[in-house]
């Protein structure tokens, strides 16, 4: 069975790498500046502006609140401007990255909250102008937060990828839940689940090792 | 002979200060703040010269930081104004405040380090928010940490330092751009006393150098002794007392200045204290309190004290007390015994006695009081 | 007995003559309750836990593999309807106009998947492994002289693709609820001819006679609004194979 | 139309109220302690025991990698023991529950490795035994970061709870895919959807100010 | 006449709780403490007495809370063994380390005050812990309140304190449980002189009362002058100076011990310093530096000082300097300046008188030294 199944097994996991890779540089790219807009313009923050705050936390809301089935068909003509087609790996990285910006720009937002005040103010202090103390003090200090959000996002991304099947882009979940659960194929079900634990415990141990290397110099 | 007490001002003296320009460098008007209803300011009125070294202090929670909090703007005020080199700090807008701050050092209470950085990108930071070029920052960083002590910490992160060390992290970061103004909220108070002597060197030589204006808490008097030109005394959110260092230290007049020199030089030892008598009785040494307050600019006469107290009696032992020289002038208690020549069980002639000893000692001091009898 | 008639079904446009059913049993003192379910094997499992009387989602072929993997004892009591499936495309008018290396999309359900294949081989487009059934994937094409590129797509998504691919497997009452294109303008269909493809009533042995499950059927094949109600959805392109 | 969805929207905000409510509830309860030992057990942690800690974060990872629908499946015969059913809402609630304890364990569990060294040193001091470490010190400490965390989890249900229908259980994201993703109507699918972002900016919105009373006193 | 310098045994001397029970508090036995490969402590052995108040002193860095967290298990040793009450540290389990520690109350150089408690909360959680019931920790937490003086931020949350009230917040809760042993990292740093007062009384007290062991990291030297029946000082990771503290203070024999102690009042004043000369000249004063260390337990006598001082030349000043009394041991010192009658310029004779004068000083002094000449 095998000579048959492998190359499957190694489209799946080349599907998911890129689409959970991909999806998941745009979730940190985009992810991080959300966070710190929203973090910022909350009421006493460094860019206080309630009514940006409450707005984009309504945009965001309605991405979170939207069943990522629907979004996925929803931004269906976004995907098709974006890479070209609505089907196939490239087309689920668009409402995968979409989904997963919101997702851990909140996530990221929980660490950033929780920045002492009194190194702000320190910053502040030495004349820092906003986006220094964006960039010297909230996002290093809340660094250890944010790679453990990260990961928490990468993983549940993993999880959200099998439902890209829907727009046929493979990839291990899809493949898992299509052979192995609709078919009844156990052992194409166990094998790709286990690959799926290999890969989100490598991206959890990696996270780890990460942020405990952070926190042992910083504390 | 040359006289010692010649008021020589120091070239970090206000006058000095103010010829270079004779604005004030922080005003503080009317000043009030609330903390939800508790009042942490009450009407506070202050200035500060330029160029000179101005201490605060005050009881644990009187409103020290909160006032010097005001100053660069970290903490608005309910009431009032501050004013910095003549502008409204209120009145700033973001790009005005940031451009003051970078003219000001602060020193934090609680050091405020960045704990992602390692020590010399802590002090270099305030060089590189500001675009300093790297060569530039890196031979500034590494004079300071020479400076405090700090060049085998350099690439320490801030959680592997001892108090202290973190303690001078925060002054190094605090003078790294040269600024006009310092604050310093308790910036010794987790350093040695001989570390604390450098620091104060430090700022002593770039106030005197390049006429650095420090606005300082401690609670260490010796510090405000050592360096300041002025003092403010702030009891529940209220200056009770300000003057020259020599003059408050000198003649205290608020009970909460009086408490906050009450430090054991000053106080009765506990065990002269014990055995202290209020009456005079056969053999009894009498316990006075000789006083100089520095406003006579007169050096303590020892001679003098010891003839006029031994002239009568017998013995005269100093007990207890000290002089110091603040800004020139030579002030201090002396707790003195003197052996009393008895006249028997006599009160009345003990007491004149006494009242002669007493008399014989004004002479030569401010202020003399008789304490009891050991 | 009258205690309530649980009757599960995967969601499909199926369910609105479903209700209609169930709205006339309950007019006949016929409690029932339906049950929808958006997965292809929850319906069994329901039905072997007993929590559901009867399902309707699956033919025969289904059926059959369900039982053997999963290890349920049902049967089949009944037939429902046939829905007709069919090969679409906005791009080309018959199948020799598909270029090299067109995309081709099919469902990627267990139930339908095959049939598209199936369609595929009919058509002329690929050869299958020599006794293929409905069970047939992309892992069973033996010949593929245009080199199509075969996608798998959820089965409403089908309906949504008709814009990206070349050809695809459609259902017509999906087509027609998109409004992507005329559901009668599919180049091929999968005629409603064959039987095996019928929607079963399928329930556990011991219910077989169960009174309630065959006054529901009988509601559902006899009742002219059910029929009005798989006409809307269906239009011409279903059967029924009672 | 109204008059006929009336009852259908608010069956479905009651079912998704009830998965939500419930399963949040249990993912709270069972999560934070799960969290716990996740962080104590650590190398460096108070109860240090890495072989403890490896296998619980392998766990953890397993029911991280599976997809949500397999788990499901796998999981009727526990939820049948359990709610005595496999359909309808209650037999939701099972493996939603089971999905969010461990992703509401990793949230946590960053919040909680953020706790002070200092604040468990100061306990420790004082003779503090190990379980009011974790009473008095990770969890009041951590509590803005797990409330926050306990936002984005709730969250993250509503969006799962989509999945119910798997087991015929109902609920708004249901809804929302049955309807419109599965038969095209619109206008049920942005009905539900606006009840959706409701319900999520209510939780979010709760969440955010019941953090920022914590933080206000506490700093 | 009484004397005055009978040196009566404080009662929370070492000789007293030694009669209680003779075992030692608190043992370092050859501790050496590495972080990576820096040696933060080296070779160090010191003994706590049961009852003692022990002061650790030395520069920022050297080790001191590095050393004090040893002993409650904070921190365990890279090599050498502590023991407390006899029990070796590092020998304990879990259990054996709750017990040890219940006993044993620290004051954190940071605080370490728990964010999500209130004062109350956090000074009672020792108590809580350790399973008191709820009517007697709310009478021993609002005694303890009363007594720091925060009675009024009872249910304040640590953020909205200032330094000295987190300061006295974390005195509390070190107290709150009548701890055996006390270990204080710089415990009054960010409290002003009086506060510091009132705490170190409360301690006195308590350590009076209940035979209190107090081990007390500090900066002020003033504080390990009234508390502290030894001391040790830290240099670098080692000990390099140890014993009571009338004798480390009176004759500090190292090098670290002695910069430590050249606080201001120890040090020549700067205005005296810059006019200094070497040679005596022609109306000059010499400048004398009169030191008492208390080993004779002689009270400093002022008359005889003066007359010897004054007998062969003129005026006496007391320029600076003091005297304090360290476990009933006046000691201290006092910069003289006696006027020199000039026999003219010639300097043999001016070099005779000098000795004349120091030599009558010495009669009085425990050392004489000529600082130069004004
Ligand atoms: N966790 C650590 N990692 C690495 N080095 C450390 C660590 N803790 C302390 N050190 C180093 O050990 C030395 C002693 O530190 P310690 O805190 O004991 O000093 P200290 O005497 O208390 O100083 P201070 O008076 O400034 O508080 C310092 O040089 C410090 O940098
Ligand atoms: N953020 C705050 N919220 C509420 N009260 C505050 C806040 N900050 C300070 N206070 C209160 O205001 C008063 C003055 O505080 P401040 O920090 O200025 O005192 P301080 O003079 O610096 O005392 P210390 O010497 O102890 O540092 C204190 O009673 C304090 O409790
Ligand atoms: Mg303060
Ligand atoms: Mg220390």
């Amino acid at each position: 069975m095998f000579e048959i199944w492998l190359p499957e097994f190694i489209d799946a996991i080349r599907d998911t790498v890129v689409m959970v890779g991909v999806s998941a540089l745009v979730a940190l790219l985009a992810g991080i500046p959300l966070a710190l807009v929203l973090v910022t313009t909350t009421r006493g923050g460094i860019f206080e502006r309630p009514a940006v705050n409450s707005t984009l936390g309504s945009l965001v809301n309605v991405f979170r609140s939207t069943p990522f089935i629907i979004l996925l068909v929803a931004l269906l003509p976004l995907t098709r401007l974006i890479v070209g087609t609505t089907i196939g790996v490239w087309a689920a990285i668009v409402p995968l990255s979409i989904a997963a910006i919101p997702f851990f720009a909140r996530i990221a937002e929980v660490s950033l909250r929780e920045v002492d005040r009194g190194l702000i103010e320190a910053a502040q202090a030495m004349g820092a102008e906003r986006r220094h103390i964006i960039w010297h003090v909230l996002l290093p200090e809340a660094l250890p937060g944010i790679l453990g959000g990260f990961t928490i996002t990468v993983v549940a991304m993993i999880g959200s990828s099998a439902m890209a099947g829907a727009v046929g882009a493979g990839g291990l979940g899809d493949l898992a839940i299509r052979y192995g659960y609709q078919r009844f194929d156990t052992t194409v079900m166990v094998t790709v689940i286990v690959l799926l634990i290999v890969l989100v415990s490598a991206v959890q141990w990696g996270g780890d090792r990460l942020v405990r290397r952070i926190t042992q110099r910083t504390g | 002979m040359a006289d010692l007490i010649i008021d020589e001002p120091r070239l970090s003296d206000t006058s000095l200060a103010a010829d270079r320009n004779d604005a004030k460098s922080v005003v503080f008007e009317g000043i009030g703040k609330l903390f939800g209803d508790a009042a942490a300011l009450k009407n506070v009125d202050l200035s500060v010269a330029r160029g000179e070294v101005f201490g605060i202090i005050g009881r644990s929670g009187a409103g020290k930081s909160t006032l010097l909090r005001l100053v660069n703007g970290l903490e608005k005020p309910s009431s009032g104004e501050v004013r910095v080199n003549g502008v409204s700090v209120g009145g700033l807008d973001e790009r005005g405040l940031v451009a003051l701050r970078r003219r000001i050092g602060m020193v934090f209470q609680h050091f405020n380090l960045l704990s992602a950085k390692t020590v010399r990108e802590n002090i270099a930071l305030p060089l590189k928010i500001a675009g300093v070029n790297k060569r530039d920052i890196d031979a500034k960083v590494d004079a300071l940490l020479e400076l405090v002590g700090l060049s085998a910490k350099r690439d320490a992160y801030p959680r592997s330092l001892s108090g202290g060390q973190k303690q001078r992290v925060g002054i190094a970061r605090a003078l790294v751009h040269d600024p006009d103004l310092l604050l310093c909220d308790e910036a010794t108070s987790a350093l040695d006393p001989e570390t604390t002597q450098q620091i104060l060197a430090l700022l002593r030589d770039i106030n005197r150098r390049l006429g650095l204006t420090v606005l300082l808490i401690t609670h260490e008097m010796a510090v405000i002794r050592e360096v300041c030109d002025s003092v403010a005394v702030i009891e529940a959110g209220e200056v009770v007392e300000t003057g020259p260092v020599w003059r408050v230290f000198g003649d205290p007049h608020h009970a909460a200045t009086q408490a906050l020199l009450r430090t054991p030089v000053h106080d009765l030892p506990p065990d002269l204290a014990a055995r202290l008598a209020a009456a005079p009785q056969d053999n009894a040494d009498v316990l006075l309190d000789v006083r100089y307050t520095g406003e006579s600019k007169q050096e303590p006469d020892l001679g003098a004290l010891a003839v006029a107290l031994g002239a009568l009696g017998g013995r005269v032992n100093f007990v207890h007390g000290g002089i110091d020289r603040i800004q020139g002038h030579a002030q201090g208690r002396l707790v003195v015994s003197a052996q009393l020549r008895a006249s028997g069980s006599n009160g009345a002639g003990l007491r004149a006695h006494v009242e002669a000893l007493v008399a014989g000692a004004r002479r030569h001091a401010d202020k003399v009081e008789v304490l009891g009898y050991v | 007995d009258n205690a309530t008639l649980k009757i599960g079904t995967a969601t499909s446009p199926q369910i609105d003559a479903l209700k209609v059913a169930v709205r006339e049993a309950k007019e006949q003192g016929l409690d029932v309750k339906l049950i929808e379910f958006t997965d292809w094997n929850t319906p069994n499992a329901a039905l072997a836990n007993k929590d559901i009387d009867v399902n309707y989602f699956q033919h025969i072929p289904f059926l059959e593999n369900a039982k053997k993997q999963g290890g349920y004892n049902f049967v089949a009591i009944a037939p429902g309807t046939i829905m007709k499936i069919g090969l679409y495309s906005k791009k080309v008018k018959s199948f020799d106009q598909l270029k090299d290396g067109a995309t081709v999309a099919i469902a990627n359900d267990p139930v339908n998947g095959g049939r598209g294949l199936l369609l595929l081989q009919r058509a002329g487009l690929i050869k299958l492994k020599p006794g293929a059934d409905y069970r047939a994937t992309t892992l069973d094409i033996v010949d593929n002289p245009k080199h199509l590129k075969i996608v798998q797509l959820e089965a409403s998504q089908l309906a949504r693709s008709l814009d990206d691919v070349d050809l695809a497997q459609g259902y017509p009452s999906f087509i027609k609820l998109a409004g992507t294109a005329d559901p009668n303008s599919a180049l091929l269909f999968d005629g409603v001819e064959n039987k095996l493809f019928a929607i079963q009533w399928v329930v556990r042995p011991e219910s077989v006679n169960d009174p309630r499950i065959r006054k529901f059927i009988t509601i559902y094949q006899q009742s002219p609004a059910v029929r009005a109600a798989l006409d809307k959805a269906f239009g011409t392109l279903y059967a029924v194979a009672w």
